[in-house]
């Protein structure tokens, strides 16, 4: 058993048209899976559904935010495969902020004012993570408060638990997760680092096929087994990062 | 002398909410800023959305770690005692009841504690689509993790300007942004007052050096009550 | 901040009445709180729920099990509680063994040959493991597909996913969690050993108060915070056991 | 020579199933046996309930530690690339499709591939009520992981004596025991013969040495369809 896959590349050759991908990190430098982004943005795949907190900011929205700490030059996040046009659809919590003030607009901004036609739904971002893991722990729907008395309640079920409206919401069916983590085995193990663990951990088997990028590769018998996050079952393939954070 | 608390002493009087052994969420903006101003002899266990608990003050741009940040992008520094874990466990924790307070900007608050703070401006001035509204650029909305933790947090606190740069009431009688959630702000603390949310409205508890009730009231919709002990607000 | 409390007796002083209680462990002498059964075995409470996998096998059922190997004296599970006559309800996964032969019956075999009034609600072990992280999630209610078209499914709703029938199962609410932990520093922040780790942590946080029963208390820093299994926001008290494992 | 295959041979049988690479969890009893037998190079991690991943094989009593047991409340040795963790995450791997094969023993299974392993008995003969049930003391019923596992694994695979001690068929028409799951059993081994469950009935595939197939079918309720290429069971 082998999951260590030598390039990106071969990582994701199977991702095919209309592929929905789980995309890991937080929004974030830390956590994001910056090679799998730019591998796939050199594959001719399009009508993609990217699924995630903030997949899409781009680097520009990284250097307002971090203001003089200095952002990588190989970083990139889904952002590269909208202005490719690669994407048919987001499911995201954040697809742009409102906060910052750039000189560009934010990569969705301007993909849709070029004329892409491109599907928005807007998910709390609670509710993005737990439907991700109801994919990953075969819960086909669930009910919760949050978003209740809001636009998210709109087309959805409510129905009262203990005398509070609840919406029915439903596991998100994603065909590839694009994750990050700093450490691996060849069995799949991983373990995180700081806050760049986040959505990494919530989304690792929740698709049908998990891509992990990593820091690091260690020896079966290197990780503590107290402290897998994510057990190797969860893990399809490993491919070691270019660039070191 | 009158004198508008600025934003690092609306914080402040937001962190004196604070207890020993609290675990506190703390949203962008003047909120985050409370997580440098907690009580001497008190622990106080900031959480934040993107998986850390008991992390420490801002940290400087020499200390700064691209693993840790806040959700808030900023970044953050580790204090003994911390732990780290997935995105959906730190909803868990929100969702759950287990964060103490959560501490949220807000755009508005209507008297019945109903909160707005994610979009500036209602879904229906764009035929209800988002992705109109987002194509427009105009303060493309983002909703994060702020829906789940005003129906999540055992007592929400919202930090903000009491008006709006324009000086209009961001305290309403109805909420015309998009809401984040209905009835789950318990206290408002401004740059002017300090007012409580109650079931018979809002009750004026605290005021900004040199102001008088009537002005406070001047720059709110809704009817204040004032609290019997009305005071200046303290640090 | 100091959630660690000197003595078992004072760690549940507020057990009341009718009280739910998540029994943590698996059913097997690891990872079980049998300090917390021992001191709440002294204690004038009753009509107690029980809620866990195998809370009360008992140590006959554990010696039968554990052939060879010793199990200590000290050892007690929620069975002393049922011997009491403490308790009104079962809700388990396993609350008797078909396939051990013993001296004597089962404790609940037992209590109900005495004449005790004792409710049992039978749970598959994922349903149960699921239902109690749900009350820590706040998440009310879930769809599975386990139980369908079984006894289970009796007075539930049924309702269709992906074609196949689901079943939908309410969150456990409980006033305590009755767990056991390897080492805690006083924030409640715990690290669990080997499958001892099972409902344990997934116990913790699922109750009004979470109460751990830990081999070891170790200084506020002296766990790593990538390795701490449940942050200690789920933990309210925290006791050091007197007999080591 | 007839010779049935004793308990040790079945679960060999079953471990030739084992791929490199595959996620295997294994009931109590004859299942439990197979993580002694997987072939030479592959690598199998072996999966348990109450939370462990990669586990080796069955501790001698010297070895044993209550810190490290299977669900089967054995004890079992580590493995470098083992994990550990909570019986959520455990139950979500199962439930969650993550399991390639459960291998479950059985009390009885149906044509359809209908299991029943966890109650000798039906609920029907105590008028529903499983506290009557468990009073009578015969066979006190618990379910454990088996209703996760039959509907959650990839594939499941039945490991188990052909017949009753009373020499009575096993696998019969419809399961009169409380069912564990519907339709979800893929493959039927016992010890004199292995059965695939297939839409059309149930295909004898490999039979113990010396036995034909229509004492294979004598001591079967259903009728069985006999492979082209019917063989001796391969160890």
């Amino acid at each position: 058993m082998n999951k260590v896959v030598e390039t990106s590349e071969a990582a994701l050759s199977d991702v095919f048209d209309g592929a929905v991908i789980l995309c890991g990190g937080f929004g974030c430098v830390g956590g994001m899976p910056s090679t799998l982004f730019r591998a796939l943005a050199k594959r001719p795949v399009k009508n993609l559904t990217l699924v995630g907190n903030a997949p899409v900011l781009g680097i520009e929205a990284q250097r307002t935010a971090a203001r003089t700490l200095k952002v990588p030059e190989w970083y990139a996040d889904g952002s590269i495969l909208l202005k490719n046009g690669q994407v048919r659809k987001l499911i995201v919590s954040v697809p742009a902020m409102a906060i910052y003030r750039m000189q560009e607009p934010f990569p969705i901004v301007k993909a849709l004012q070029e004329g892409q036609d491109i599907e928005i739904e807007m998910v709390a971002q609670g509710t993005l993570a737990e439907r991700i893991r109801a994919a990953k722990a075969g819960i086909p729907a669930f009910y919760t408060r949050t978003g209740s008395g809001t636009f998210i309640e709109r087309g959805k079920e409510v129905r009262i638990f203990d005398n509070q409206p609840c919406l029915l919401e439903h596991a998100i069916k994603a065909d590839f997760a694009f994750i990050w983590a700093y450490k691996a085995d060849r069995y799949g193990n991983l373990i995180y680092r700081g806050t760049s663990r986040t959505f990494n951990a919530t989304m690792a088997g929740a698709a049908t096929i998990t891509i992990a990028e990593v820091e690091e590769v260690v020896e079966v018998g290197g990780l503590d087994p107290e402290s897998i996050v994510t057990p190797g079952i969860y893990v399809d393939r490993v491919v070691k990062r270019s660039h070191p954070i | 002398m009158k004198m508008r608390l600025d934003e690092q002493t609306i914080a402040m009087r937001v962190a004196k909410e604070f207890q020993d052994g609290m675990v506190v969420n703390l949203g962008g903006g003047i909120p985050s800023l409370a997580c440098n101003f907690v009580a001497e002899g008190r622990e106080v266990l900031f959480h934040t959305e993107n998986g850390a608990l008991g992390y420490g003050p801002t940290a400087s741009t020499e200390e700064a770690d691209w693993n840790l940040f806040n959700a808030s992008f900023q970044p953050i520094t580790p204090l003994p005692g911390m732990s780290f874990f997935s995105h959906d466990e730190s909803f868990a924790m929100i969702r759950g009841g287990h964060i103490d307070i959560s501490v949220l900007g807000a755009l508005e608050v209507s008297e019945k504690g109903d909160l707005a703070n994610w979009a500036i401006g209602n879904m229906a001035d764009y035929n209800g689509n988002v992705v109109s509204w987002i194509k427009t650029g105009r303060f493309p909305p983002g909703i994060g993790g702020a829906m789940d933790l005003a129906v999540g947090a055992k007592r929400v606190i919202v930090a903000m300007i009491h008006t709006t740069k324009e000086n209009k009431p961001k305290i309403v009688k109805e909420c015309k942004y998009e809401l984040t959630a209905r009835r789950c702000v318990s206290l408002i603390v401004t740059d002017l007052s300090v007012i409580e949310v109650t079931p018979d409205g809002l009750l004026l508890k605290e005021i900004a050096p040199g102001f008088t009730p009537d002005e406070i009231q001047a720059v709110t919709e809704p009817p204040l009550i004032i609290a019997r002990d009305l005071k200046e607000i303290e640090l």
